[in-house]
């Protein structure tokens, strides 16, 4: 919507299409990715607290010298970004320059422009193109290139293991992430992000919310499938073996330090967002209240879309701390001989639920 | 910021300039996890619940690239002692070690018949922060570490060295 | 079987090779070093005897002028006996067969007694250092062991001679 | 199908790695993940124990067994002491013998918390770890309420022990036990039963316990693949033949025997055992003079002795040489870590790069040990 609305109003002032084009999106592009700068600062501090006090533990609490974190270690992860950008920026000798300068930039613009399409609230959505989740889901593919060049590149053999498993491991995880999506197109009909969600609107059986995942018992399963797909896309455990920290040592960050390193932990953040985002979406009714009806509001709509993201990134984090982690063999057989099977049942499923229930 | 480093005249901007860098420095000190022998279980006690060392923003890290501070716990050997160097010099600036317990500062109680043992850690690497203890206590740890905040706080790495 | 009767056993099956030593105690044998690997086995695979277990290997160097000694310690699973076999080489070409095809932690064992005192175990398909590295001048276990000056550059720092009371 | 057979990349999993459990280096020969061949490198921590020995007296070669298996202290101070006083036929009173056995089982649970806590660090399980180490600090403080040190005790001296228990000991020891007890079953629901946790341990690095035995593995390495050995019940040292205790062994419940899992298992429910050891030894704890059998001048007559006793990590050996003089003529200490790691090289071959993390550390091995 904004972009349109810019465009028009642009339209208005004077004649320039290419300039007034420029400024709409990079009107668009500013806050999305300061909303990304903060929503990954409090992402950051979320982890470190939810762990901590899963671990026993009292997490970052500033008790260091001087002003240190703040008061309840708030701080910290504004100071772990700024040391980050200040530290020295390594680039190895044997490493292939051009591709190692490249790929973290590349895997946060895999992240980056999917925002375009996530329906914050009814009106606040970037540009509501009519084929949204189609769009969203090729994009964030563009991750893994730059994760293989990033392995490829920093020239070391822990990066390169790392690489291999990150894209065996998306590339495969994005068949039943698609397959999931496309029972729940089955039911709404629509690409477009907007429509999903106001298709979601109204009762089922009586007293639950009309979303998706209340429909029919098929796309129940499919959320569960698509969000832990979504999971391993984001190389989150159990599904963490491109950076598994007791294996690859860092994985395919192995050679990066200060800013570039901090792009890549900035760019897994977006991506848990990305796809919180899409299964709120396409599941979980995005801005519709869960009492249809009441609290409708486009403010309101913000809170429901906003909360529904945080807690289903509550539960990547809870996922972090307690599983252990899936070998490369194990994990493909999970994709391939589990997840895709279901997610094609689903599918049929949804179908044949809709002809019989209507 | 090796272009930038004590470059400048020491004014009021400058200054508050290097205590937000020392702040942001001292604040988020990743160590590298580098434990060779009984400290390194001692370093492991501090990370774990009850000292814990996130309270003063210290997260591990494995890989040298990404941390700050380099904690050589335990007893550094010849062998061992070439590999500390490198792994040193695979850190990104600005880095600190600390010595960690008597061996890796003076060869601890293996100084004497220790033919194998590097008697102290400051022989191939720059030192910090020396711990003393054979182990060094989790407070003791907690201790040198906010020593090294305190070191890194007062560092002024923008303003020009007074030659 | 009481080491006694293992001594016997060794005696019947392999005449003169079983020295008798006063000092040893009795659990210890002395054997002569060149029948070693057909003796150790014997130890192994002779149902009676049966020692599947090579406990521990030692190295000792029994003074300036006197003999390295090799000491197997071996034990039986099944029949929970145990024995010592003392192998006395001599000082400047300590050679012994390698008995590392027999038990398979005798691998590194012997390694590690070759790293501390040189004795070569012949046969060993991989006899290198073990704990120091592989550059490493002298035998550090000897009694006139002298530690090396440098290492790479570093200083290795002598060890003080006085009377340690 | 035949197998393609890309060329070795060789990889170093280097004396710093965040899973050797100290300083261990292993060079690995894989053919994209599949390991086909593995060389540990040790001897980063070789501290020369051996050469120490020779040079200080008797009670003083105690603070370096210490610091030989630096998270079994007790047991290794309890090798040394066990085997001096059989050399120099030393009866230590009642009171000690029970204070003894309290501490090394106190340390053994200490022990497997580590390693198997480190176990699940390996596999990727992050909070089981923390949880472990929370009640291992719990033990920690009941060795500083004895001997005052957290880690390196030096506590059992040739014929006694360093100092007395302190006043109310029993107490503090029996509330210990009745926390610990619920908390095995929380890990077992936490670690042991998680399946993503039996899928990656169950039937991974499998020895079997001929190879074990002719490796010379010995301790929960060896129980873990079936064959029943415990230096405590077959050649019974100290008064550990008043206690009842079972042997656990593995029985492949979720895999074959001898798999990561058995030595896992093992490792947990000896420390039900241990507990059960601890309980009899506190109830008939006697009364008497800690100090009165400790020598003032340890001469030990000229002989050599050699002594296994049971460490958490395995057969902890002591070889002791004396001439007569207060100044061993030779210690050799046979170490159980140091066989349990020659036989990774077997076991690891043909597994994945990841199994290979999780076989090592389900070997439970510690480097100061190895080394020496």
């Amino acid at each position: 919507m904004t972009v349109d609305n810019l465009m028009n109003w642009f339209a208005e002032l004077g004649d320039f299409p290419e300039l007034a084009f420029i400024l709409a999106v990079l009107i668009c592009a500013v806050p999305v990715f300061l909303f990304i700068a903060i929503y990954a600062l409090v992402a950051i501090y979320g982890e470190l607290k939810i762990s901590s006090f899963m671990q026993d533990k009292v997490g970052p609490m500033g008790q260091g010298v001087g002003l240190h974190a703040g008061k309840w270690g708030l701080l910290q992860p504004v100071a772990d970004a700024l040391k980050l950008i200040l530290k020295e920026d390594i680039i190895p000798a044997s490493a292939d320059k051009k591709l190692f300068i490249l790929a973290p930039f590349i895997v946060f613009i895999g992240a980056f422009i999917a925002f375009a399409a996530l329906p914050f609230n009814q009106n606040l959505i970037i540009a509501d193109m009519n084929i949204g989740i189609f769009y969203i889901l090729a994009v964030s593919s563009l991750g893994v290139i730059g994760l293989i060049m990033a392995g490829w590149s920093s020239n070391n053999k822990w990066s390169l293991y790392g690489a291999m498993r990150s894209a065996a491991q998306i590339v495969s995880y994005e068949i039943p992430a698609a397959l999931s999506i496309i029972a729940v197109i089955m039911l709404t009909g629509t690409l477009s992000m907007q429509g999903i969600i106001q298709h979601q609107s109204g009762f089922v059986w009586g007293i639950l919310p009309n979303w998706i995942i209340f429909q029919n018992p098929f796309t129940f399963a499919a959320f569960f499938i698509f969000f832990v797909s979504g999971v391993a896309e984001c190389n989150r455990t159990p599904f963490d073996i491109p950076e598994a920290e007791s294996e690859l040592v860092a994985g395919a960050f192995t050679e990066y330090s200060g800013m570039r390193y901090a792009f890549f932990f900035l760019s897994e953040y977006a991506n848990m967002f990305i796809v919180s985002g899409i299964a709120v979406t396409a599941f979980l009714g995005g801005w519709q209240s869960p009492i249809p009806g009441i609290l409708n509001s486009p403010g309101w709509g913000l809170w429901w879309f906003m909360s529904k993201a945080m807690f289903l990134i509550f539960v990547m984090i809870w996922f972090r701390w307690t599983f252990p982690r899936l070998r490369v063999d194990q994990l493909m057989n999970v994709c391939w001989k589990g997840f895709t099977p279901i997610a094609m049942v689903n599918i049929f499923g949804v179908g044949i639920w809709h002809l019989m229930l209507g | 910021m090796g272009v930038l480093e004590h470059k400048f005249q020491d004014n009021v901007v400058v200054a508050s300039m290097d205590k937000l860098i020392g702040w942001a420095r001292s604040t988020s000190p990743w160590f590298f996890q580098f434990g060779l022998a009984c400290c390194a279980i001692e370093m492991m006690a501090t990370a774990a619940s009850r000292h814990d060392l996130m309270r003063i923003g210290m997260i591990p890290r494995s890989s040298p690239r990404q941390a700050d501070v380099m904690i050589v716990a335990g007893t550094v050997t010849m062998k061992m002692g070439l590999r500390v160097k490198k792994l040193y010099e695979q850190m990104a600036d600005p880095k600190y070690v600390i010595s960690m317990g008597s061996c890796a500062t003076s060869g601890g109680p293996y100084w004497q018949h220790g033919y194998h043992v590097l008697k102290g850690v400051d022989i191939v690497v720059p030192v910090d922060v020396y711990v003393p203890g054979c182990p060094p206590r989790p407070e003791a740890l907690i201790e040198g570490l906010l020593k090294l905040q305190e070191k890194i706080q007062a560092e002024r790495p923008l303003t020009r060295k007074s030659v | 079987m009481t080491p006694t009767e293992i001594k016997e056993t060794l005696d019947r099956e392999f005449p003169g090779s079983v020295i008798d030593n006063e000092e040893l105690a009795e659990s210890q044998i002395e054997l002569k070093p060149d029948q070693w690997l057909e003796i150790a086995t014997y130890l192994k695979n002779d149902p009676g005897l049966n020692f599947d277990q090579l406990e521990c290997v030692t190295g000792i160097d029994t003074g300036e002028d006197g003999p390295l000694q090799s000491r197997y310690n071996f034990h039986s699973m099944e029949h929970r006996h145990k024995i010592e076999v003392v192998i006395s080489l001599d000082r400047n070409n300590p050679k012994v067969a390698s008995i590392e095809q027999v038990w398979r932690v005798g691998d590194w064992f012997e390694r590690e007694t070759y790293d501390m005192f040189g004795i070569i175990y012949e046969g060993h398909r991989d006899l290198r250092r073990i704990l120091c590295p592989e550059d490493w001048e002298g035998w550090p276990l000897r009694k006139d062991y002298e530690a090396q000056e440098t290492y790479h550059g570093i200083v290795v720092p002598k060890i003080k001679e006085e009377e340690w009371e | 199908m035949g197998v393609v057979q890309g060329d070795q990349m060789v990889l170093n999993i280097g004396p710093q790695h965040p899973s050797t459990h100290g300083v261990l280096r292993l060079k690995v020969w894989t053919d994209g993940e599949i390991v086909s061949e593995i060389k540990p490198y040790i001897g980063y921590l070789h501290r020369c124990f051996e050469k120490h020995s020779e040079n200080v007296t008797y009670e003083q070669v105690i603070p370096f067994t210490d610091r030989c298996d630096y998270i079994a202290s007790m047991n290794n101070n309890f090798g040394y002491v066990v085997t001096m006083e059989e050399l120099m036929e030393i009866k230590v009173p009642e009171r000690v013998e029970y204070i003894r056995v309290i501490m090394a089982e106190l340390n053994r649970i200490a022990s497997h918390l580590l390693a198997l806590g480190v176990y699940g660090l390996d596999v990727g399980a992050f909070t089981p770890f923390l949880y472990m180490f929370r009640d291992r600090e719990r033990i920690l403080d009941i060795f500083e309420l004895t001997c005052g040190a957290r880690l390196l005790y030096n506590y059992m001296w040739v014929g006694g022990v360093s100092h007395d228990l302190p006043k109310d000991f029993e107490r503090i020891c029996i509330g210990f036990l009745d926390y610990f007890e619920p908390k095995i079953k929380e890990y077992n629901d936490l670690l042991t039963h998680n399946k993503i946790f039996l899928e990656r341990t169950a039937d991974v690095g499998v020895l079997p316990p001929d190879v074990a035995i002719n490796f010379g593995v010995s301790g929960p390495n060896l129980r873990g693949s079936g064959v029943n050995w415990d230096v405590r019940k077959d050649e019974p040292y100290s008064i550990y033949d008043r206690f009842e205790f079972e042997i656990p062994l593995g029985e492949g419940e979720f895999g074959t025997v001898g798999d990561s899992f058995d030595r896992y298992w093992v490792r947990m429910c000896e420390m039900k055992e241990s507990i059960k050891i601890i309980r009899q030894a506190i109830k008939d704890l006697p009364d008497g003079d800690v100090f009165q059998t400790i020598p003032k001048k340890i001469r030990p007559p000229k002989g050599s002795i050699y002594r296994r006793t049971e460490s958490p990590r395995g057969d902890l050996g002591y070889y002791i040489i004396s001439d007569g003089s207060p100044i061993p003529y030779r210690v050799k200490m046979r170490s159980p870590a140091f066989t349990a790691l020659s036989s990774l090289g077997e076991i690891a071959q043909g597994w994945m790069l990841s199994d290979v993390i999780a076989i090592l550390g389900s070997l439970d091995i510690v480097l100061g040990e190895i080394d020496r």
